[in-house]
């Protein structure tokens, strides 16, 4: 399939996802919901007079990332199978990895989005300042999340057809994100903190590792959920 | 065009370690009309997902020279969407221009007031004649169809026979899995049995009536 | 020979090996016990060591070998393998078990705590975790096919995962001894506990071999029951 | 109805809903690696030079339970709504009330269960030691989760009967979250650090009143979301 | 005995700004058997959820006098659970003792050999038996059926048609919603017809045959 049409497919996948989710906006909502009460939860939870909250700003980011990505993973596989419509996609002539890098470019959007809101609140509620250290940020955020949606989309795909099994999703899921989680915390506090990026190298590193590997061994792995 | 459009040759398939059916072959020349008769659970569905490709057989092969449009029990579409975007995204996946396609489709299923409806809203019988129109959005070379009758009223009925038609008579091939025999006789031109975890067939049922075809499976049924 | 006669034949095998290893742990039991020194430093709580090491070793390596099956089944689709991997997978499990028990135990002597974050104490929780959830899954597919495949890619994405999360939780380390006997320079022990710990591991394998080996057997078994069940109706 | 009968109803609601879950004969499984695993990455998401695992426990106790609720109430409709189910408890004579209680009441079997395997593990893991203080926890987490797990079954229903709610859910529940969830946090916290009761009283009180207001006003409200 | 099992008065149901039918007025009486035609999308399943109290109407009011059962279009039950837990549990719901008529139900729709399956691997035919099972389980004094007959096969249909007969010939009285033009003279003593809004009787149909209802349906369609 030439890379025009395969990009073409993808995008239709992408796009689908995003108007479903306009039309009812119910994951979106959640998952905004649930990053507004993890950063209180965290800012409330901590002793004030013992810990700033500066200190405890990089855990309750990622926290809140990475459960809102969660309520967005479990949505999307969701919705295909309500009315059988994953057949609908497979009966078509399109590459299995299409499908798949659509519909984790759907949840990567949908993780971005939450992202791109819950980082001003953050800002705003936990009073840091950035000046200049955004883009870093955003780096090691991006880096980050495409590991677990690469992660978090193939595992949801097979979750899916187990039936009942909202729980299995964090149960399979939650080791695969410490790496990046935990390398993702590391870095934020680092840059909260003005550290120089020699100090963070290690970690980008592991970051970076973590992304190459498993983005190419999701996609291969993907065709295994489907052969029946 | 003497190559058969899809070939079964000795497919089984289990779920778990129960056999639904064994030794099942098939050929569909261009312009055969199968229809695809026996109990529930006899497995007509599952052979018919085995056909499509969508589950893999157990063992047996099967082959296809054209694409497939399938008619399921479930409607493929997404409740959000309207009709004219569910038709829409089958399109684009499917690589066909959309607009004119579109837009007669919706005409000729009688969904074009309902076009811009989110599905979520529709009645059983339009979202029955919606996945009608979806499996035949990119001119399919076989269409599978599972029961495609349910919800529908006489018009929408009569609709399904007449596309029946017109894409036999065009050179597609059809399977119907039907429980109403007083229709078969009208729509196909040969039949299969799926009974007892085989099938007998398919044979050609051309002139023969409805009493026939409900005769043999009635015997069928007592003997196996 | 009929499946069935070779499936007991199977778990005979794995009874027989799993008697004498049972045997041979009883032997070396008694040789930690009466004819190892007791350690100057730690007392008579470091003679679990002759339990917690060679568990713990044991069942890392039960995982390695379920995540390699997984691999070789996805190329070949033999549900052999599948069958192999799951076994070893939950003898993995049943020794992470015996692991997490004896290692609080000999911590909260030793350390002062039952639990800390210390790198190789968390990887292989999480490990263990993997796999629970593993087996979890297996619960959940009633398809034994579907089951095979979604396993066959945990199984694969586990063994991918091992070598980051330990990188990852290295940066936390504190209180674990770090290897002594698998590192490049000679191994640091009195020569007497290196023994009694060798032929520990070496008894803990026999165990495992024998326990999978049985565990094989009874999924052969069970298939084949079902098979004749079917049959019959 | 007589009081016999309606304990029947409920009961055999709730039994339903445990049969549901217990099929995958690993929801006990599932919750203690779900629970371990949470609260792991809250472990993992601190920056370890800067703040103790000690002051990051409340936070990490509550952040569990709530992503533990929002799973199990998630689940507990959608059961209802996959093939119309709802519609067959509608159909017989059960008052609309018995219905509410008996999702509850599964609802909080639920969460009572991670809860129960979740307290543990938190002392095992974080160190803390809570000496005497264990009723005092178990009062304040029963009070919190009474209170969430109310709202959230109400208007977990709703979402299942209207198309429209679906949009309002996450928006209603949150300010209804964040009043038992930050007391009970920052119960929690004096709890942890063996502050006198007098300290938390306020906030015992704010749950108290919230519980007593709350139960009584979705049991009233369950039946205005049903007719439509 | 002579009061009515079943009285709507001038209902009328909207959706969003929708009106769906309006001034619909029935009564059913002991024994009777109406059978509800329409074309797809005209409200028959609104207006027997209205019937059954599932939707509130919007003006107009619905007094019952019996139980209901209802047979819809989705099967109101449990993947999870088996076919005898889904009865069980709506046994208890109904209040009813729940073995011996278990047992005699799942007999009855030939789910027998079913009965310790999950329903999640049902075939959609074993799934409507359940679904009908389920409906009888409190021996209803109202029983709506919405297009009961789909995805049954030939013994399936019967056993449904003998049902609603001895329900009738037990002072019940039954709705049917169908599109079998065919099997409506056979089931029903009287016929509504629900076009472009409103309700055309219902009249009595005894004696007169299927061609005799589809020609003044066509009729009816014709002039909407
Ligand atoms: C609390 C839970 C504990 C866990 C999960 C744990 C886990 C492990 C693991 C995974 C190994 C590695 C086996 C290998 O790679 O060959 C190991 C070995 C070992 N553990 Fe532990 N451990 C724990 C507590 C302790 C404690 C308290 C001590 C003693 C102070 C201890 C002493 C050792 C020693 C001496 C070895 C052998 C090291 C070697 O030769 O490689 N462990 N343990
Ligand atoms: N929840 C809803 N919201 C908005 N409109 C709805 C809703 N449910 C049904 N409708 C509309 O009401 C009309 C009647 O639907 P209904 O399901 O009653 O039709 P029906 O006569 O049962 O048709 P069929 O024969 O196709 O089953 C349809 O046009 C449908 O779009
Ligand atoms: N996923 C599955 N797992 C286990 N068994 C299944 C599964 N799907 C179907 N079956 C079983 O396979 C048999 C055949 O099912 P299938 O749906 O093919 O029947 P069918 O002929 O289409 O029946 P119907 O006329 O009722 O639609 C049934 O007995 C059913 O229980
Ligand atoms: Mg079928
Ligand atoms: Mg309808």
């Amino acid at each position: 399939m030439p890379v025009a049409d395969y990009a073409r497919v993808v995008w239709a996948i992408i796009a689908k996802d995003a108007m479903v989710e306009w039309r009812t906006k119910t994951a979106f909502l959640s998952a905004m919901v649930f990053a507004i009460l993890v950063l209180s939860i965290l800012f409330f939870a901590r002793d004030p007079t013992a810990v700033s909250s500066l200190d405890v700003a990089p855990g309750a980011l990622w926290v809140t990332f990475t459960f809102a990505a969660m309520v967005g993973l479990n949505r999307a596989f969701l919705l295909e199978r309500e009315n059988g419509a994953m057949d609908g996609m497979l009966l078509t002539p399109i590459p299995r990895t299409a499908i798949f890098v659509g519909k984790m470019g759907g949840n990567l959007l949908f993780v971005a989005l939450v992202e791109a809101i819950s980082i001003p609140l953050f800002i705003l509620f936990y009073n840091v300042s950035l000046a200049g250290r955004l883009p870093q940020l955003i780096l090691v955020t991006a880096m980050a999340t495409v590991a677990f949606v690469a992660v978090g989309t193939l595992l949801s795909a097979m979750v899916v057809r187990t039936r009942f099994a909202e729980l299995m999703l964090p149960v399979l899921l939650l080791p695969f994100l410490i790496p990046p989680v935990v390398s993702a915390v590391q870095v934020t506090a680092r840059i909260l903190a003005g550290r120089p990026l020699s100090e963070m190298m290690p970690w980008l590193k592991l970051l970076a590792g973590f992304d190459i590997v498993f983005c190419v061994l999701t996609v291969l792995l993907f065709e295994a959920t489907l052969d029946e | 065009m003497n190559e058969p459009l899809l070939a079964a040759q000795d497919v089984s398939r289990r779920f778990g370690y129960r056999q639904i059916f064994s030794n099942v072959t098939l050929t569909l020349e261009p312009g055969e009309v199968l229809a695809l008769v026996g109990p529930n659970g006899a497995g007509k569905t599952t052979l018919l997902r085995v056909l499509a490709g969508l589950l893999k057989p157990t063992t047996g092969s099967v082959r296809r020279n054209g694409t497939i449009g399938l008619v399921a029990h479930h409607s493929m579409g997404y409740d959000a969407l309207t009709a004219r975007e569910n038709l829409a995204f089958a399109a684009r996946l499917w690589g066909v221009s959309e607009t004119g396609r579109i837009d007669l489709l919706l005409d000729r299923l009688g969904l074009s007031k309902w076009g811009e409806m989110r599905t979520a809203a529709f009645s059983r019988g339009m979202i029955q004649r919606l996945a009608i129109a979806r499996a035949l959005v990119h001119d399919p070379g076989i269409l599978l169809l599972d029961e495609p009758l349910n919800n529908l009223d006489e018009p929408g009925a009569e609709v399904v026979l007449q596309v029946i038609d017109e894409l036999a008579e065009r050179g597609r091939a059809i399977v119907v899995v039907t429980h109403q025999f007083e229709r078969i006789a009208a729509i196909a031109t040969s039949v299969g049995y799926l009974v007892g975890g085989s099938l007998e067939g398919p044979e050609p049922i051309d002139g023969r009536a409805a009493e026939v075809v409900s005769h043999k499976y009635r015997s069928l049924l007592a003997g196996g | 020979m009929t499946r069935r006669e070779r499936a007991l034949g199977t778990a005979r095998t794995g009874q027989v090996v799993t008697a004498i290893s049972l045997l041979a742990l009883a032997g070396v039991f008694v040789r930690a016990l009466a004819f190892t020194p007791v350690d100057r430093l730690q007392g008579p709580a470091q003679k679990i060591l002759y339990i917690h090491a060679p568990v713990a070793f044991t069942s890392l390596m039960a995982f390695a070998v379920c995540g390699v099956l997984s691999l070789i089944y996805l190329a070949m689709r033999d549900r052999r393998l599948d069958r192999a991997a799951a076994a070893s997978a939950e003898v993995g499990v049943a020794f992470s078990v015996a692991m997490l028990i004896t290692g609080p135990i000999w911590g909260k002597p030793v350390w002062g705590t039952w639990w800390t974050w210390d790198a190789r104490l968390t990887s292989t929780l999480f490990i263990f975790l993997l796999f629970v959830g593993y087996l979890i899954m297996r619960d959940a597919v009633i398809d034994p096919d579907q089951r095979a495949r979604f396993s066959a890619v945990i199984g694969i994405m586990g063994l991918v995962l091992v070598p980051f999360i330990h990188l990852t939780v290295y940066l936390f380390r504190t209180l674990h001894p770090n290897p002594t006997l698998l590192k490049p320079s000679a191994p640091s022990m009195p020569g007497v506990m290196l023994v009694t710990l060798l032929s520990s591991i070496g008894v803990f394998l026999l165990l495992y071999a024998g326990f999978v080996t049985q565990r094989y057997a009874v999924a052969a078994l069970q298939e084949l029951r079902e098979e004749e069940m079917l049959r019959d109706s």
